[in-house]
């Protein structure tokens, strides 16, 4: 909710919870197998982190070792969901200013990545590719020349989109100077992922707290200093590469042996915190457990609700004409049809508006 | 195991600046620490975290119904260790000060923490329902243990007045 | 004798160049013009109705005409049901003025040049008022966007026209085709600049990407047009259709010598498809290439450029003409 | 960016005629549930397991019929896993829409002979 003085954004309030589907609770009357499947579907985009945090937290309190050509496995199907969730933003965020040729564009790229997943997980979107103790399918030579292929295009089309981005005039109008985060308000509203990455912070859980095969794959941590919405798309983009690089050295150094350890059904009673880089941020999980075979408590914060205060502190004192487009650029991942309810201090009275009536008025005001 | 030093250091230090408020501490694996401590002591054991071993980042506040009282975590993340700060509340009336004057960026989880729970966060600059809808029930905590699913519905209908099917 | 000629008039002004006629030119463009812009997105375009999917906008058209016209109850009722058969006149009658099969167009009188861009302007204001009849927050912001939008590109457009007029000595757009065919010289190649201004202008008025602020989809739902739906709908659709053909044609009349060509024998009515097609084509792909501006760069981006640089045409066509007559 | 529009207008679109030319599902991508009930032990397993509660027992042991609800399904292939006999199998067609509620359920029936 946003107060405003004008056309000043004085101050915003957060309100959520119009995609709240009580998943914390659910989790309490599912079984750990049944748990796998609903994780996965707390973000359509973000399925493979989520799972591999539920995955990494029930095996962490089983203290059970997965075999090492699981880890990779899951860090290769990670870093293309990675892409692939980059791609579809970078499209989302053409069409959001009005480039439809940007969005087919980035979506046809894209589909690579999605026949790739298809043929390695068998399924497009939500792989289910990890089961608790390794990976439910294993990777055959004939998938890892078709990945290898797919690479070397995604690639090449990520270069002409790098290149290209920063010369196409209409799309840096509308990006450059918006929405500014400064590092330092960054770091106190705990921003995570590619916008904190934008502001200059370098902090990515695959290189301080690694897990699967991130310790032994070198890979550097994109950061960008220009804290605006442009420099949020320069960091999307160039972690397309940095994900190709990882696929690369994981698909040459892909140890042999199984894919999965077979487990017994109850979880030793404890408690777990694990800790994953999804596409839009650093992701949490927490798991307690007492001995049955559900878990008795399980919270999850994902990244985007992270970024919630920092788009806050990047809208206030900004104009209500900045809004949709910074909202757009944390790429908020659940539906973004929230309501947004304002107070107009001076008039002192408040009316709601959805996002699209946002979006009219901020057009509107840029009009005077 | 000696590579973890660093862990051991800030056990370390956490015991020396709290005695015996600190209620208990473990290193369950390299990068990962639990230690609990009396909410009395929270405030300054959280500053002292944050300023002393660089453990700025709040990632998230989770809360667990133990039955009598509701445990509190804080999970703090600097460089690579991840803190996770338990801080225990009777649940007959729960009440924890807020650490948002430090780390600004709880606000959020701690108002989830209270409309989920019931955790009153004293000083909390707006302490109002995140999630739920602005109609939700009076007291109903729908992450309790004592409230079961359909215990809610009935409870929503109540407030809203017609049956939901 | 007498009404074989009225009859004859009056065929070709409701059928062959007139109307009927105009309106397919209107639906074929518009379908040239989704595929020319679907294939370089690499996509198809429509393929599903008739050969190659021809008849995709007649198909809308009808679907458009079948479908329930709802009005609101708030809406203002009188312009809310004439903005659409308005809209719809405007282009036809300015076309009537713009020779399509010879030299003549259908109808012309000293000063219609005058009258065309007239006509334009009606369509900005009616747009404005059709948002604001409508009484809906989109509506009335769309609304208010197409009469600033029009603010910003109609006074570039005006100066830009008048170097034909310059050229041709007259304000009649039958005698700039005239003259242009008399001198074998088309007005493009003495201001380029002039066509390139008209060409972005047109861009603007006819409310497409780059500049197509007043009905931004992914903004503001459809902008002024949303509380419009089935018949009145169907008539904004085609009267935009129409406006693209206007656009094209007064274009290749103005700057490319409208429906004549090099070689006589080709009739006068194939140049004028051809030059409009390629105008057709410019369009759409300047339609893929940019995305959408703000409504304070597009008004600002023309007062500060286009407008100079359209005083700046007509100044160096002045001089050019000085210095070439005597 | 203008030689990109311009190259894809030579290149084939990339798009698919959807209901006229059919996209080919890559081997081993989770579409249909096939039950072979001459497999088929009766045992449940598989019910416990599914997260979409979308198989159901008609009957009791080894002579039970099988049903199988396509709206609740979420293909996540649990079931294949955990089936003791593997009598279950996914193929992978993925065209499974229906018109009415009724044909989107599929029961597999007992083979009369035994």
């Amino acid at each position: 909710m946003f107060t405003v003085d004008g056309e000043r954004v004085v101050d915003v309030k957060i309100r959520l919870g119009y995609v709240h589907r009580g998943g914390e609770k659910a989790f309490e009357a599912r079984t750990y197998t049944q748990g796998l499947y609903l994780v996965e579907r707390i973000c359509g985009i973000c399925a493979m982190a989520h799972q591999l945090c539920y995955v990494n937290n029930v095996e962490a309190l089983m203290g059970v070792e997965i075999p090492r050509r699981a880890d990779y496995i899951r860090t290769i199907i990670a870093e293309l969901e990675r892409i692939h969730s980059h791609l579809l933003w970078v499209g989302v965020a053409g069409h959001e200013i009005g480039w439809d040729t940007l969005f087919m564009y980035a979506w046809r790229d894209r589909e690579v990545v999605l026949d790739l997943m298809e043929l390695i997980t068998g399924n497009r979107v939500l792989h289910a590719s990890n089961t608790i103790g390794g990976v439910r399918r294993d990777l055959t030579s004939e998938m890892i020349s078709r990945i290898r292929k797919g690479m070397k295009l995604l690639d090449e089309r990520t270069n002409y989109y790098k290149a290209m981005v920063p010369k196409e005039r209409t799309l840096m109008k509308r990006a450059v100077g918006v929405g500014i985060l400064k590092p330092k308000d960054a770091v106190a509203l705990c921003a995570v992922g590619p916008t904190l990455r934008a502001s200059g912070i370098k902090r990515d859980v695959r290189r301080d707290d690694p897990y699967s095969a991130y310790d032994e794959t070198p890979f550097d941590v994109i950061t960008y200093d220009g804290c605006d919405v442009a420099s949020r798309v320069l960091v999307r983009v160039d972690e397309i590469l940095e994900s190709i690089k990882i696929l690369d050295y994981a698909l040459e150094h892909l140890p042999s042996g199984p894919v999965a350890v077979r487990l017994p059904r109850g979880v030793p009673a404890g408690e777990n915190v694990s800790v994953v880089e999804a596409p839009r941020g650093e992701d949490i999980h927490y798991l307690k457990s007492n001995g049955t075979d559900k878990p008795e408590r399980y919270k999850v914060r994902a990244p985007t609700l992270a970024n919630w205060p920092a788009v806050g502190a990047m809208i206030k004192g900004g104009f209500v004409a900045d809004i949709p487009i910074v909202i757009a650029a944390i790429d908020p991942c659940m539906s973004c049809t929230d309501r947004m309810t304002f107070t107009d201090i001076r008039a002192a009275k408040s009316w709601q508006w959805s996002r699209d009536e946002l979006r009219r008025y901020s057009l509107k005001w840029r009009g005077k | 195991m000696s590579e973890n030093k660093k862990e051991q250091e800030i056990v370390e230090a956490l015991k020396t600046k709290l005695g015996q408020s600190l209620l208990a501490a473990r290193i369950q694996r390299p990068r990962r620490i639990f230690a609990t401590v009396s909410p009395s002591a929270l405030l300054d054991s959280v500053k002292f975290l944050m300023e002393s071993h660089g453990l700025r980042h709040l990632a998230t506040i989770t809360a667990v119904d133990l039955g009598k009282d509701i445990a509190v975590y804080y999970h703090l993340i600097g460089g690579e260790i991840t803190m996770n700060l338990r801080a225990d509340t009777p649940k007959t009336e729960p009440k924890l000060p807020t650490i948002v004057p430090m780390i600004p960026g709880a606000e959020l989880y701690e108002r989830e923490v209270y409309e989920m729970f019931g955790v009153i966060f004293e000083g909390h600059p707006d302490l109002t329902h995140l999630i739920l809808p602005d109609g939700w029930p009076e007291n109903v905590y729908p992450m309790r243990k004592e409230w079961k699913t359909d215990a809610i519905k009935n409870e929503i209908a109540k407030a809203l007045g017609e049956k939901l099917e | 004798m007498a009404w074989e000629v009225g009859l004859l008039s009056l065929l070709s002004v409701l059928i062959y160049p007139g109307i009927f006629f105009l309106v397919a030119v209107a639906l074929f463009y518009q379908w040239v013009d989704r595929r020319f812009f679907a294939r370089l997105q690499n996509r198809y375009g429509p393929i599903y109705t008739g050969p190659k999917g021809i008849l995709q906008p007649v198909a809308d058209l009808i679907k458009l005409l079948a479908k329930e016209d709802i009005e609101p109850s708030a809406v203002d009722r009188q312009i809310f049901r004439a903005a659409p058969v308005l809209i719809l006149t405007m282009p036809l009658a300015a076309l009537f003025m713009i020779p399509i099969t010879g030299n003549w167009a259908l109808v012309s009188f000293e000063g219609d040049l005058i009258f065309i861009i007239f006509l334009m302007t009606l369509i900005a204001i009616l747009a404005f008022l059709g948002g604001w009849s409508s009484t809906n927050t989109f509506s009335t912001l769309g609304g208010m966007r197409a009469a600033l939008q029009a603010l910003g590109y109609e006074v570039p457009l005006a100066v830009s026209f008048m170097g034909p007029a310059i050229l041709a000595g007259s304000l009649s757009v039958s005698k700039i085709v005239q003259w242009q065919a008399s001198h074998g010289l088309w007005a493009i190649l003495l201001n380029p600049l002039g066509f390139g201004i008209v060409i972005v202008a047109f861009l603007a008025e006819l409310e497409r990407i780059p500049f197509d602020i007043p009905e931004a989809e992914t903004e503001i739902v459809a902008g002024w047009q949303t509380e419009f739906s089935g018949r009145k709908l169907a008539l904004i659709r085609l009267a935009l259709d129409l406006e693209l053909v206007l656009a094209s044609g007064l274009a290749t009349a103005l700057f490319l010598g409208g429906p004549t060509g090099p070689i006589p024998i080709i009739p006068g009515i194939v140049w004028f498809m051809a030059k409009t097609l390629v105008l057709v084509l410019i369009f759409a792909n300047l339609r893929a290439l940019f995305a959408r501006f703000r409504i304070d760069q597009m008004v600002s981006g023309s007062w500060k450029y286009l407008v100079p640089l359209s005083i700046f045409q007509i100044v160096m066509l002045e001089l050019l003409l000085g210095w070439l007559s005597f | 960016m203008q030689n990109e529009l311009l190259k894809s207008l030579a290149k084939k679109p990339a798009t698919l005629l959807y209901p006229f030319e059919k996209y080919d599902s890559i081997p081993g991508s989770r579409g249909k549930v096939v039950i072979d009930m001459t497999k088929c032990i009766g045992c449940g397993l598989c019910i416990r397991d599914c997260p979409a509660f979308a198989l159901e027992m008609v009957g009791k042991g080894p002579t039970c019929d099988m049903k199988w609800y396509i709206t609740r399904c979420v293909f996540c292939g649990q079931c294949v896993e955990t089936c003791p006999r593997s009598a279950i199998i996914q193929e992978t067609t993925y065209d499974l829409a229906g018109a009415e509620k009724a044909a989107l359920m599929i029961e597999y029936k007992r083979p009369k002979s035994s």
